[in-house]
């Protein structure tokens, strides 16, 4: 796959100068350029922390800005930041009301950020995240947590609000654990992707195959089936994702849900919203009325093409939060 | 241990140079069920050490294992860099407390249980430990390098047949057999490099 | 290319479904969903209304809402739609200002909507303003005008900030008009793409070429050159635009420049905003200072991988319309 | 011209035959010099005016021609969609006004000019109206509906040598020369599907 880009080494880091210079006035480059931060902080707030690999544009540094991140640590194409890149964003957005970090459950991430928590523990009150909304790797299949994948928004943007709105750190961080019961997602590829320094994709689909249950690393998913029609993709996300949601949470007519697809970055908006309507069709069937809807490509897989549905069951209040302004690079209302 | 400068700066390049080699490898098993860029992070990882590799063998040898576990976490990311940067780190301490061989021993044991604790792993879940826990053994014994370099391929290759249970292959379920673990190819492939070095330098 | 697709009979119109109900609070269909409409018209605006075939989305549907199009009519993959559709527009949003037709200037969508026009002459006030902004087919390449590409989005917002503010018909045509000579694109594709009924790309690029002055509908550019790196793309887009725009705005200092980096449906936002920042470089370098940026998928060609570059040297007056609150599905500030 | 209701059905049967198994052709025809989708475009169309073929069959000719013209252009879209249609809804109004064969040349020679200020074209654009134009002069000289369809198929076939200055293919520049044009492509196969039922027919 051929990409825009200037030579393997620079690609990650010419593209975050792009995206701060295409949005001077929300976000500045932190010190040495470890990380992007908000241009104004809010004294006293908590500062809210994320980071990953890069490759997964604008997941995170696009929804850093007001009501959502402080700061975003981007490491190499999917690989974690390192521990230094995370102390030193803790060290130049903590106003005073310590960090909250929010983490996708990888090994890679969780362990450079618990490396990096240890590091600046004597100087920050730190509290973790770990997202862990995949529907595809629930307990029956790995014993460690799922993964974070599209949902991640969904916690960055509530968390985010609350900061904004004054929460303290242990609220912030009950909030977020509480929303991993929540959120599932379900993710389907159509081709895999081609990291830049090496042509080969990571996985190579057949012009009649599909690898259903992927993530967000161009990783192979579950499983491979026959390509289906467009129907019969989303009936499987959609199935995937009821089954691994509590069922007391599916029966509470008191939630609020938020549907979410998301392009993986080589799908066009074209499919991606006729995969919202059916998606929409779908839980509707199922007596699940999404109340909230964002259809783009947020958390994307390189240029993978296919898609995740991601279904979040909200609290009235949760909501709000999802409602409350927010202005980043890629979310702003 | 009595490494000095000369010894330390060679196995730095030593070890560089074996990860260059077989980077393309290591990144092909890691796109088999990972996310292909292990060759690539182990890369980034031994250059930034070569590139520091005056300076960290001037140092005595605990602090410059101190170091390269540093420069490993700072430089690498990912899985690795925790889990390279921690064995080096512990290693690097437990050397400066006590620098015999029968500690050597004991304190790899130890670095050894440092890196499961962060990685939240243990033997048989298709990782770097999978042969990290052999070599141990093997040094327990005060095996010859030769000897230790082959268990460590071997453990590597006995990955294969395992479902991975941490780290992203954890999460194709059963697809993951059936490869071998890139981190323990990387980790057998350090192994024998070093074994190699002691075998001709210090035939035991 | 695989799509996420149920029939190719259906694709356009489920994909109207889904964003129709991605954003029902901003969206409605019309009678007979012949168009998309705002769910509030404001009366006494002159309605601003385009179209075009599908496939470039989100163009035009997507920009339907306050601030920018009070109706949007999408034909099939890369066909004008036809003169009932826009009539149909046309009788459902006129509140008595009278109607502006927004035409990207190909033959076919030029064609229908004049034959709409004709129709509906005895019931509406009617202009039509015709965008012509490619830099790849201008006066030496083609005796017609330029056709209309990803520039297109510049003159609805501009047009649709306008009519908010109370602008009459006449007004807007001239302003519109006024736009044609300030604004150039220029694109380059990586990879052709696939009509939903056909499997095969409508051109087949190798791993190491690229099509220089491509348009937004598969078809082939200007050139077939060998693929080069990002700073050699940029500046081969860069030299085109700026050769193609009248001196003497170039030389204004009292002009406001406005870049638009536009990813064609298939190429990440990791490498869109590293293109961002070349091209801010580049145009930096010939002494034209961006003031205002956008970076995203927004004029699309299916799932075409590649990207274009907008340059716009907007007046002050034509820079604050730009900036004007709009609330569409997908540009809102 | 005095077709009855059995001569219009058939040769609206005979039409939609043609495009359907030609479809793939002038959409590949189109992919190399536009978008690919003029096949699908002219199905489309055809599929329209079949299923009306009997309420338009009923018609007197002329009304029964500015009916086919107005569905094509209701259902085709692009570029081909008001062409077609302009063309059929002239000549059926034309025909309206004087239906004896010298008005026939006269009136197609009108419709064809409202094609082309429809389309700002003229001769040598490589459009349809490079197949319009010759086919119009042959009907002037009264030549045999087999003449005529010659004449049409290679009148499209020369539009290869041309490089267009309308429609889509013209923003290729030079690179649209060494393709026939879609368009043009389409017109002789009505053109001589047409022909090819009045040989038959009417045996002149
Ligand atoms: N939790 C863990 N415990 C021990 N080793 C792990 C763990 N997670 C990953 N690994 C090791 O790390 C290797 C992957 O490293 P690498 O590809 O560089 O990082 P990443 O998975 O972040 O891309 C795996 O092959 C495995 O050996
Ligand atoms: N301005 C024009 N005048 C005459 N014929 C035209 C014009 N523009 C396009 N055409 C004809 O239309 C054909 C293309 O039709 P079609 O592919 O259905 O529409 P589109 O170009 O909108 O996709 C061309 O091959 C050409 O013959
Ligand atoms: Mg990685
Ligand atoms: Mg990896
Ligand atoms: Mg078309
Ligand atoms: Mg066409």
């Amino acid at each position: 796959m051929k990409k825009i880009m200037n030579a393997p080494e620079r690609f990650v880091a010419e593209s975050l100068e792009g995206l701060v210079r295409a949005h001077e006035d929300l976000v500045v480059f932190g010190g040495e350029r470890k990380f992007i931060r908000r241009r104004h902080l809010a004294p006293g707030k908590v500062a809210v922390i994320s980071g990953g690999g890069a490759g997964h544009e604008p997941l995170h540094s696009g929804f850093v800005g007001h009501g959502m991140l402080d700061a975003a640590c981007t490491g190499h194409v999917f690989t974690s930041p390192t521990p230094d890149q995370i102390v030193a964003a803790m060290d130049e957005t903590d106003t005073g009301a310590g960090c909250l970090l929010i983490v996708k459950n990888y090994d890679g991430d969780v362990m450079n950020f618990e490396m990096a928590a240890e590091m600046a523990a004597s100087r920050h009150a730190i509290e973790t995240v770990i997202v862990e909304d995949d529907a595809a790797t629930g307990p029956a299949v790995r014993s460690r947590g799922r993964r974070g994948v599209a949902g991640t928004i969904v916690v960055e943007k509530l968390l985010g609000a609350a900061a904004e709105r004054g929460a303290e750190l242990g609220a912030l961080k009950e909030l977020g654990e509480g929303l991993n019961a929540r959120i599932r997602s379900m993710g389907v590829a159509l081709r895999g992707v081609a990291m830049p320094n090496n042509p080969r994709e990571t996985f190579d689909l057949g012009p009649e195959e599909m690898e259903i249950g992927v993530g967000i690393h161009g990783e192979p998913g579950l499983t491979r089936t026959g390509f289906a029609d467009a129907d019969a993709i989303i009936r499987r996300l959609g199935e995937a994702i009821l089954a691994e949601l509590p069922p007391e949470l599916l029966g509470d007519p008191d939630l609020r849900p938020l549907l979410l697809v998301n392009g993986f970055g080589g799908t066009p908006p074209i499919e991606l919203y006729l995969a919202y309507g059916l998606a929409r069709r779908f839980f509707e069937a199922h007596g699940i009325v999404p109340v909230r809807s964002l259809t783009g490509t947020f958390v994307t897989s390189l240029d993978m093409a296919g898609l995740s549905l991601t279904l979040a069951l909200l609290t009235p209040d949760q909501l709000a939060l999802w409602g409350a302004p927010v202005a980043t690079p890629a979310l702003s209302w | 241990m009595h490494l000095d400068a000369t010894d330390l700066a060679a196995l730095i390049g030593l070890c560089r140079a074996e990860i260059d080699r077989h980077g393309e490898h290591l990144s092909a098993l890691d796109s088999a069920i990972g996310d292909g860029d292990h060759g690539a992070n182990m890369r980034r990882g031994l250059e930034a050490v070569f590139a520091e590799r005056d300076a960290i063998a001037a140092l005595p040898l605990p602090a410059a294992l101190e170091r390269i576990g540093l420069v490993l976490v700072m430089n690498i990311g990912g899985a690795a860099g925790p889990l390279y940067g921690t064995l080096l780190m512990e290693l690097g301490r437990g050397l400066g407390i006590a620098d015999t061989p029968e500690a050597f021993a004991a304190t790899l044991e130890h670095a050894i249980a440092a890196v499961a604790r962060r990685g939240r792993s243990g033997p048989g879940d298709k990782t770097l430990l999978d042969v990290l826990y052999p070599v141990q053994a093997e040094v327990v014994r005060r095996s010859a390098p030769g000897r230790i370099a082959a268990c460590a391929r071997s453990a590597a290759h006995s990955t294969e047949a395992m479902q991975a249970r941490r780290g992203r292959a954890s999460f194709l379920g059963p697809r993951s057999i059936g490869h071998e673990d890139p981190g323990a190819s990387s980790c057998a492939l350090l192994t024998a490099a070093i074994c190699g070095y002691f075998e001709e330098h210090r035939p035991s």
